[in-house]
């Protein structure tokens, strides 16, 4: 199997299971309670807090163990309009991920709140300029993310985050895709909050991180008991922060390698994919992406065909369509920037780590260009 | 991953009858590059009516392709009469049923087919009146309005019961319950007003 | 060590471990892919899904997963908030869980809703003539708990449910508790919504379930992608979710057992507390409880220094305080029951698990006679 | 559970000087049962107001076990004006530290070493004035309004650093919040009468 779906979801890392399994198997206290077994488990959370710290240079204090990424985003929203109760405007991207931008469309059609959702150009840039000038005493937060999860564009978190923070707003970005793959660094880019998910990062699903700077007035979203100083109830998931905190120590260690390793292999495929297979382009600015993530579209072919191919030889990768939910149409992050139909619907998402080769970089390029061919041999919409 | 059967998978990986037909007599078009589904179908029939040859191009889902090579396996041999009379679901039933989610993709080939008929006979297709709610069951509010009034409907169940609407993908939900609402409540103003 | 703690957290057991180990090591597929590798991930949440169903008497598309028994309890109340946005008061009791009464405290406090707690009497039942006279028209949502953790008094939730049904009123129940002791049936109860938390049941921390009834109009708490139907954005957490169906079956089968053995072995240690400590009271309705359950107040000594004596003899269990955030005021369950400080602030759960030996209840009792005659000799309190 | 120390734990399991003192011409109760923290200090002290012994019961925590233990060892053989000088640090101190939300435990000693010097000199202790806030430091509002207003201190963080209210448990930080901006506010709106 050649699985080259990382965006979506990574293999949990047998450094990270071994770290763990103690703590499923043995070590199942409770880390709150008042004896010496729970406190065992309570000394190795303490530990992974300031590992997954230590990972976005932040300092242990700062860090809330989440669900998931799509709770750290929640979260973070919920706080500004927790704390800014007359404040009823929002600002966030149009390429946000769901976990943001549904969000912003609920608090939009259900509370009465106004969204400004900052447009893209066609290389999948933000349009500073909406931005800034959306800016206003109204705004409760703006929320950019750190790199988009399809195309991999990496937006200038450090400097958009000064300009909001200029203007005495609060600054979120969702770091679920940028973390782990180029440097994080929370008090260099001057955020108020981030997101993280662990299992993008070769921790298992189920676990995330919100980042709240110290000084942030931040209330709980999942309200209940004292777990996380009180800022997030709910008995602590204890397994698996500790698989995050020994997760978040790899990531760290080996973002060097992103950028070496991974960033040839993604290149290498990218420039066999489009030099042997005709009418095929690549979404995004590639001067500025994740080095793990390549966008493509293929002419004249629909997406989904072309994974249930690539499927029958092994080969794991996603669509640029929400295809899951039975939707035709490409996904929201393509259409903002205006890619042509002809070659989003065709747009298949390849995301490497560091357990994958050149050699499945080969098979898989073996594997597209009959591919592709058979599926535009039966496209009304192709013609050689 | 969808839930295909072996019918679909075999029919996606090796479809039968696929490219442009020579000679073809009829031809059939519905979906578009837009919309992400499209079929274009081709069909030679001879004086008798009957359908000697078929071939078709899809731009689609593995389920759009299976449903259009199903078509056109159908189809062959019979006389345009009797083509008129199969339905999306006779293609799902071919195929060893359809994930509810992809129902649409034996709807577009009903739909291509219905075409290719007309363009034989010279006859103009309307297109169906009102505005589509259900994508999956190319379902029309005004076929919902008109169930609502006379069969006794009252809420999105029973429309995904009687009109299939709804029972796919389920995006148009919100809007089928919308439409009934709508309905419902003009009709209740009708009875008090009388 | 004597684990007797188990309403605070449960041993995962060792099926559950097996089960759930091959997707986390091997097939961490994100369950929504279109590959087959996904696949087999997906094929196997359904089967938990089926297993979570079947152990409540639900059907399988009425399942949604969560992250913790406090995120069921916050997506409870919130459909309800959503589902009649112009309905402001609230029912609850003054006994439920903090995921249940904090969130009611901060509706209150912040967002304009009236909740009524209804009491309880001495014996921790409640008082059904104020639940049944705060029923209005503006009444958004009633929640009652199946079972109290501390005390393990179970309320009547099919009686109750018919009544707030009667009124055309939500009603949800926290079956956290319950769920593994005595039978949860949401059909014969009746009612809307339900949640349950993993690691209670011998599945890990970090996951837990909300039954939403078909038919009720729920609207996501964790706004996000399209996972659980469009109910509950957020990643699936695979192993979890595959681990608590396992648990569910296990928990299933071993409610006999709940029902005698376990009973049994607490019912001797209640009874040589009793007998062989002066001074000593049971806290609940001894005749409706949890049969794992016994909440016991020592008169003139403090919980804390109990525990930690309890502690040096390798015994763990929890006080009746909430110690941990170094309040000292006794539960808000206790005070509810107008326990007498004397024997609040001396209160100890202990709650056991079918792997507790009626042995291991000779250990604890040799152990707090001595513990307990210390403590009282330096009690500025105790005379006997 | 709690990081105590080992001095914590040993004093906590072997408590030194427990229980009434007989001839005991020096009592200082503090604490209640409601409070769930309560401690009874008992002194023998001679003509040259010298402590010869100390004794005591306590009902609470470990670290309110722990405290009164280390309070009765550290006052024997002082004479009384020294022992008034003994802080809730000094107490902590020789514990090798208590966790931040037990330091109330070690103020408990202070308060009731207090009482028993009063108790033994005759003289009557007035209560604090004002309200309570922060339980673990012992700190009441009118202390708080006066750093305010003769410090500069401008927000919780200043308090605590200045006067450790809210250093502990933190459930008083709200309070706290509060009680500084009311009297910033007060004080701006003096400034502007002026
Ligand atoms: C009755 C009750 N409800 C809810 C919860 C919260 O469950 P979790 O810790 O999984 O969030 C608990 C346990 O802590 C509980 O006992
Ligand atoms: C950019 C981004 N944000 C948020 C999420 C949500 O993370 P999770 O699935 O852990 O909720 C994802 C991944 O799905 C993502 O790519
Ligand atoms: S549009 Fe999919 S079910 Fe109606
Ligand atoms: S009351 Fe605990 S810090 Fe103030």
């Amino acid at each position: 199997m050649i699985y080259i779906d990382n965006n979506a979801t990574t293999r949990v890392a047998d450094e990270v299971i071994q770290e763990m399994l103690p703590y499923l198997e043995q070590f199942y206290g409770n880390p709150s309670s008042m004896y010496g077994f729970a406190d065992t488990v309570n000394k190795k959370v303490q530990q992974a807090r300031a590992q997954v710290a230590e990972f976005i240079n932040a300092d242990p204090g700062e860090i809330i163990f989440t669900s998931c990424g799509t709770e750290s985003d929640n979260a973070a929203i919920n706080a500004a309009i927790n704390a800014f109760p007359q404040k009823k405007h929002i600002i966030a991207t149009e390429v946000e991920h769901p976990a943001i931008r549904s969000l912003c469309f609920h608090l939009q059609d259900k509370k009465g709140y106004k969204v400004t959702f900052v447009p893209v150009d066609k290389k999948g840039r933000l349009d500073f300029d909406t931005l800034y000038k959306a800016m206003s005493d109204d705004t409760a937060i703006v929320s950019v993310m750190w790199a988009n999860n399809e195309t991999g564009v990496i937006f200038p978190i450090a400097e958009i985050a000064e300009k909001v923070k200029e203007k005495g707003i609060w600054f979120h970005t969702d770091a679920v895709q940028g973390a782990g793959k180029i440097p994080i660094d929370v008090k260099a880019a001057g955020v108020d909050m981030l997101s993280l998910s662990g299992h993008k990062i070769h921790a298992p699903k189920g676990i995330g991180v919100l980042y709240v700077r110290k000084g942030i007035k931040f209330s709980p979203f999942l309200i209940g008991g004292h777990q996380e100083k009180g800022r997030r109830g709910g008995t602590e998931n204890t397994a698996s922060i500790i698989a995050l905190g020994k997760a978040c120590e790899l990531a760290k260690a080996n973002i060097p390698l992103m950028n070496t390793q991974v960033r040839e292999i993604r290149d290498y495929l990218e420039t066999r994919l489009l030099d042997e297979i005709p009418a095929t382009s690549v979404n995004g600015d590639r001067g500025n992406r994740l080095p793990n993530t390549l966008s493509i579209g293929f002419d004249a072919v629909e997406g989904e065909s072309i994974l249930m191919l690539m499927n029958q030889a092994g080969i794991c990768a996603s669509s640029g369509s929400a295809c899951t939910s039975g939707s035709l149409d490409p996904s929201h992050v393509l259409m903002a920037m205006q890619v042509p139909f002809k070659s989003a619907h065709g747009t298949i998402r390849f995301s490497l780590s560091h357990y994958n080769t050149k050699a499945e970089m080969d098979t898989i390029v073996e594997t597209l260009i009959p591919a592709i061919d058979r599926l535009r041999q039966m496209s009304p919409f192709w013609k050689d | 991953m969808w839930n295909y059967s072996e019918k679909v998978m075999e029919h996606f990986l090796k479809p039968k009858n696929v490219g442009e037909l020579e000679g073809a007599n009829a031809i059939g078009e519905t979906g578009s590059l837009n919309c992400g589904d499209a079929l274009k179908l081709y069909l030679k029939v001879n004086e008798n009516e009957r359908i000697i040859d078929a071939s078709f191009m899809t731009f689609g889902c593995a389920s759009a392709v299976a449903s259009s090579s199903a078509l056109t396996e159908i189809i062959k041999g019979m006389t345009l009469d009797d083509a008129a009379k199969v339905t999306n679901d006779d293609i799902a039933d071919y195929l060893g049923g359809l994930p509810k989610e992809k129902m649409h993709c034996s709807v577009m080939g009903q739909a291509a087919l219905k075409k290719a008929i007309a363009d034989f006979r010279g006859i103009q297709i309307l297109e169906k009146p009102g505005e589509m709610i259900c994508e999956c069951f190319d379902v029309t509010d005004l076929e919902i309005i008109d169930a609502v009034k006379n069969n006794g409907l009252e809420n999105t169940e029973d429309v995904t019961n009687y009109l299939k609407a709804g029972g796919g993908c389920g995006k148009c939900l919100d809007r089928i319950e919308e439409v009934v609402h709508k309905t419902m409540a003009t009709m209740e103003a009708h009875s008090e007003a009388e």
